[in-house]
């Protein structure tokens, strides 16, 4: 039998006749964060397999940019990941820099990270209050969200745009801070500071919560490097890892920051409780970093002299951004044309999809939005 | 009463000559209709409108405040709206019973009203087998539902069904065993009796009466929480999960009744705890209120609504705050802790009313002690969250 | 035996307390203040006129001070602006003939408002775009043919002045000081 | 590791399947024969200097001019954190590779992505369906000589432009 391209096995035992129920979970269902589809073979309750189905958020990005040249390609990369674009922009600037030998001033590679984690903290707050939200909480979602529209309006300030923030040029970034820039982003942390401790007494310290991902889709760090989960996710599998700070780009290396890993505190290390924490803890590692940023932001200027028909020469080369949802491997070919030959971004939700298959084979029914929601799954980039 | 007025009705002609039965047939039709529709249906209506609100301010927003002042109308003008739809029945459908499912539940719901007491004299029935009518007719929701998931043809709505009944069946027994602790003490099942050998003040509420019914009023919360589909337990039609459960397939006015019932059953969930534990509609007699009954049931009257809205808003304050639980572990809290401390319970009323059949004073007022500091200690915890969060700080010069 | 019954009642403890202090953050909710913007109607004054200077609506061309040099048209990287500007043989003057921008299509990327010499082309704090048709999404910017603005080393036409002076303002405090890197090959 | 090291480590296991390595790039790479990728992959992966335990990247690029698809595989080391880029080339006419999935799990779906978008053939991949663009979908889009159809199940893909 063959549903919409799926086998369906008919498991007909002796006595009673049971069969597994084929279900559709989307592209239309509440907790599939964008356009997604999974056919879930379930017995009862059980899941015997989700199978992921996806491609309704394709929108070819990586053919777009073989049509619009160096400079054109920046505000496509936004589209790539609308929930954390700031990554997406940095890594076409650093792949084209490398291609193209520019230097970016150190301003300039400032003001790109502080843009980066802020943009950090607010795609996590997104992806823990969207967790919450398919776990059955409505509160904590709007509390993470109301922190994440000030992250929105100090990123309007910065760039003019909310969430397509196409803030970086090749050569560093379009803008400098505005004038009074630090004394907000600053006096937004420290609020921001009080709302996390609030954020753990309502969610993070709460038994149902707790018992809800505890154990969930444990992921071990051999299975975690074979499917090669990045970012959080691999970090929750108590694998120390982090572009950041183990392939230093930009300023990182002057920043001092920790790499939090899973400790498995509400079960098994690697489920999705030591996900949602990683995040957690990330923000606050985030905040220490951009409070280190605005002490120790130089003068200058921002952006590198880069011609307005960038031609680099011929030659293929990768660069790796964390991103918020890890490792973002982002692969240009060039072939010395104003045009580039071939660009190809392998994201975090690319890799952490290719793995749901694996995960959901004996989890509940309820715990397939769990593992979604807490591998931080944006259906758009997992298409681009 | 009823009786009575139409008996008068008849004596001085109005009724022309209407046979007594007939009259007494449409007296009670239209006495019920006015019940349904000028009491019933509002409390579900303004239940919806104040979750709202309370939701909203939980979550840093308004709420509807358009239709009407604050926008107190909006729940009638969500249910004209709701009214006004196309119903859309699936085509693989069992029509008959998918049309069936929303007035089942709702028979289930309303019939409830029966014996809810508002006052000492206002009841409707006084019956006294009057907690295990509630129970049971509350209990005949759940056939609806699971009838509503199956008809739907649809798995998301089967698997709600489905659920709903292995959550009801499994929560009836602690809510049951919690209630005959009650039950124990009173030796009455009427609502009226019960409500009546409580007082108007804390100590001598049956929550305070001992330990066990201390503990009991928890369970029976938890349980009857259970049983109306409420979070932390509202696995039926759990959104983020079955879209929508058993009302996935549902749209227009059948929707509104399932809907009704969903809000109106938190009012009779209140009302029940608000009579078995929290003290009824008692009130201090105060000189010269029990002279007049009309002042007298109006105090009471109020009384009662107040500390059943109460249990209302705590409910939806619940449900703003706590996530969903997983449907095994709804299985085992359940059977592995309300169902043994239940079970305690029981057994440990029946010792304190063999040991002290008259209640045991100084337990009630050192148990009332310890709920006041609960309370206390509940708002020092409060204040201390507001004073470590601060002002609000805003960038937008609007808000 | 003991461990268990341990653990039987610190899980109870423990539902209880964590359940307890998360009623206590939610209703300390109750007394604070609502962040809610109540867009459009209930508001002392319009969005617009809070947005920040470098906010990126819909696009807008001061015709006075455009140059005719087709900068934006080609920094565009998906071809909404239509620029036909030529020279008039006769009066020797580059004519512009036509500068569409199709609201529609447009992403709002900035990238045209940066290598613009005057700021003629600029976003405006407008957003509210919604319209009926796609036509209706046509910003057609020239009427009737008109000359493109020549840069003089001091601006005199007392009508032009203020304009260049807001766009010559909008491109320092938009564009950073560094900003007018590269070359126009 | 150093790039040249592990290229020589290479080359001393597999000397006829290295056809050129380029330490001078910007990324130093080896293309390697297409047959023996899996060998070669499983060797990185188990080899005890090496240790490249995740595939980080595997994509294919279209070199019409060349004549062939050239995939490539961007690996890394958690262990040693380094890492190497191996070059596969295949046939354009009739692209076919060994899979490295039974190697890294995550080729499955990079696999399957490069098959949908540039038709390469993934010998022994247990489930080489299309990843992002429809099942009935003809052709392959980012090879260079792709051209979109006119229409898909009677919808137009393109729209009239107001502006032209």
């Amino acid at each position: 039998m063959s549903i919409a391209g799926f086998e369906v096995e008919v498991d007909r035992g002796r006595g009673l006749e049971t069969e597994e129920m084929t279900l559709n979970m989307g592209p239309q269902h509440p907790s599939t964060h964008g356009v997604l589809r999974f056919v879930v073979k379930a017995d009862g309750e059980i899941m015997r397999r989700a199978i992921p189905d996806v491609g309704y958020l394709h929108r070819s990005i990586e053919k777009i940019s073989e049509k619009v040249g160096y400079h054109g390609f920046m505000p496509y990369t936004d589209r790539v990941d609308y929930v954390a674009a700031m990554f997406c922009n940095q890594g076409w600037g650093m792949v084209t820099e490398k291609l193209a030998d520019i230097e970016v001033p150190k301003r300039g590679e400032y003001c790109r990270v502080i843009a980066a984690e802020l943009n950090r903290i607010s795609s996590h707050l997104l992806s823990v209050g969207t967790m919450i939200l398919d776990i059955g909480a409505i509160t904590p979602f709007f509390h993470a969200f109301r922190e994440r529209e000030k992250i929105n309006d100090l990123l309007e300030e910065l760039c003019g745009a909310r969430l397509t923030y196409n803030y970086m040029r090749i050569g560093g970034v379009a803008w400098d801070l505005p004038p009074g820039y630090e004394e907000k982003v600053l006096a937004f942390l420290s609020q921001f500071d009080r709302m996390l401790e609030e954020y753990d007494d309502l969610v993070t310290s709460n038994k149902l919560f707790r018992a809800r991902c505890s154990g969930v889709a444990a992921i071990s760090p051999a299975d975690a490097a074979a499917y090669n989960l990045v970012g959080p996710n691999l970090r929750a599998c108590g694998v120390r890892y982090d572009v950041r700070r183990d392939e230093p780009y930009s300023v990182y290396p002057e920043l001092e920051f920790d790499v939090p890993v899973g400790t498995g505190s509400a079960g098994a290390v690697g489920d999705s409780f030591d996900r949602y924490l990683v995040r957690i803890l990330e923000i606050k590692e985030s905040i220490k970093i951009l409070r280190q940023c605005f002490q120790q932001i130089p003068d200058g200027p921002v952006v590198a002299k880069v011609p307005r028909k960038l031609k680099p020469p011929a030659g293929d080369v990768q660069i790796r951004v964390e991103s918020a949802r890890g490792d973002m491997s982002w692969y240009a070919v060039s072939d010395g044309s104003e045009f580039p030959y071939r660009c190809k971004v392998r994201t975090g939700s690319f890799a952490a999809m290719g793995m749901i298959e694996e995960l959901s084979k004996g989890l509940m029914l309820a715990d397939l939005v769990t593992v979604i929601a807490s591998l931080d799954i944006v259906a758009p980039e997992v298409d681009r | 009463m009823l009786q009575q007025f139409l008996d008068s009705l008849i004596a001085d002609g109005t009724l022309g000559g209407m046979p007594r039965d007939v009259a007494y047939l449409i007296g009670m039709l239209g006495a019920g209709a006015l019940v349904v529709f000028g009491f019933v249906l509002n409390i579900s209506g303004v239940t919806t409108f104040v979750e709202r609100r309370v939701w909203a301010r939980i979550q840093s927003r308004i709420g509807p405040n358009r239709v009407g002042p604050q926008g107190i109308l909006q729940w009638l003008a969500d249910g004209i709206k709701l009214l006004m739809k196309e119903e859309a029945i699936p085509f693989a459908a069992d029509s008959a019973l998918f049309k069936l499912a929303p007035f089942v539940v709702t028979v289930g719901f309303i019939t409830a009203f029966v014996a809810v007491p508002f006052s000492s004299a206002l009841v409707i029935a006084d019956l006294n087998l009057g907690i295990l009518y509630i129970t049971s007719m509350t209990s005949l929701v759940v056939v609806g539902i699971m009838i509503a998931g199956w008809a739907s043809n649809n798995k998301w709505s089967l698997i709600g069904g489905i659920r709903a009944a292995a959550q009801i069946v499994s929560y009836e027994i602690p809510a049951a065993l919690s209630i005959f602790t009650v039950i124990l003490i009173t030796g009455t099942l009427s609502m009226q009796g019960i409500i009546q050998q409580q007082g108007w003040g804390p100590w001598d509420w049956f929550i305070f009466h001992s330990p066990f019914t201390f503990v009991g009023f928890f369970i029976t919360f938890v349980s009857l929480l259970a049983e109306g589909n409420r979070t932390p337990f509202d696995l039926p039609e759990a959104e983020s999960e079955l879209v929508a459960g058993f009302v996935t397939e549902y749209s227009g006015a059948r929707y509104l009744f399932f809907f009704l019932v969903e809000w109106g059953n938190l009012y009779v969930i209140s009302a029940i705890l608000v009579t078995l534990f929290l003290g009824g509609w008692q009130v201090p007699m105060i000189p010269g209120l029990a002279e007049s009954p009309f002042w007298l049931n109006l105090t009471q009257a109020v009384t009662f609504i107040v500390k059943s809205y109460a249990g209302v808003i705590t409910m939806m304050w619940i449900r703003a705050t706590l996530p969903r639980v997983r449907v095994d572990q709804l299985m085992s809290t359940c059977w592995k802790y309300l169902l043994p401390i239940a079970f305690v319970n029981f057994m440990g009323t029946a010792l304190w009313v063999l040991i002290w059949p008259e209640g045991f004073r100084f337990a009630e007022l050192a148990l009332t002690l310890l709920g006041f500091s609960m309370v206390v200690y509940f708002f020092y915890r409060v204040v201390f969250h507001l004073r470590r969060s601060g002002a609000e700080l805003t960038f937008s010069p609007l808000s | 035996m003991v461990g268990g019954f341990n653990a039987y009642f610190s899980n109870i403890f423990e539902v209880a307390s964590t359940v307890f202090e998360g009623m206590a953050v939610t209703f300390s909710h109750f007394v604070r203040k609502p962040t809610t913007i109540q867009y459009p109607d209930r508001m002392a004054i319009r969005v617009q006129d809070t947005l920040p200077y470098r906010y990126r609506g819909i696009l807008e061309v001061d015709l006075e001070i455009c140059t005719g040099c087709l900068a934006c048209e080609r920094a565009c990287p998906i071809d909404c602006i239509v620029i036909d500007a030529k020279k008039d043989k006769s009066t020797k003057k580059m004519m512009l003939n036509r500068f569409d921008i199709d609201i529609a299509k447009c992403m709002y990327c900035g990238l045209c408002s940066e290598p613009c010499p005057t700021g003629s082309i600029h976003h405006t704090p407008e957003f509210e775009g919604a319209d009926f048709s796609l036509e209706s999404m046509m910003r057609r910017f020239v009427k009737q043919p008109v000359a493109a603005y020549k840069p003089k080393k001091v601006e005199d036409d007392p009508e032009v002045a203020p304009i260049l002076e807001r766009g010559m303002r909008y491109l320092d405090e938009f564009a950073d000081p560094a900003g007018k890197t590269g070359t126009d090959s | 590791m150093e790039a040249a090291e592990i290229h020589a480590a290479l080359r001393d296991k597999f000397s006829d399947k290295i056809s050129a390595t380029d330490e001078a790039a910007k990324d130093p790479s080896a293309v390697v024969d297409g047959a023996a990728i899996r060998e070669i992959c499983a060797f990185l992966r188990d080899d005890e200097r090496l240790r490249f335990d995740v595939l980080n990247n595997q994509t294919g690029v279209d070199y019409k001019a060349e004549g062939y698809i050239e995939v490539v595989y961007h690996l890394y080391s958690y262990e040693y954190r380094h890492g190497v880029v191996l070059k596969a080339r295949a046939n354009r006419d009739e692209p076919v590779l060994p899979s490295v999935e039974e190697v890294w799990k995550a080729a499955n779906w990079l696999e399957r992505e490069i098959y949908d978008l540039l038709g390469v053939k993934f010998l022994d991949h247990t489930d080489l369906r299309r990843l992002l663009m429809p099942e009935d979908w003809v052709g392959y889009p980012l090879r260079k000589d792709f051209v979109e159809p006119e229409e898909y199940h009677g919808i137009s893909t393109t729209r009239e432009s107001l502006l032209r």
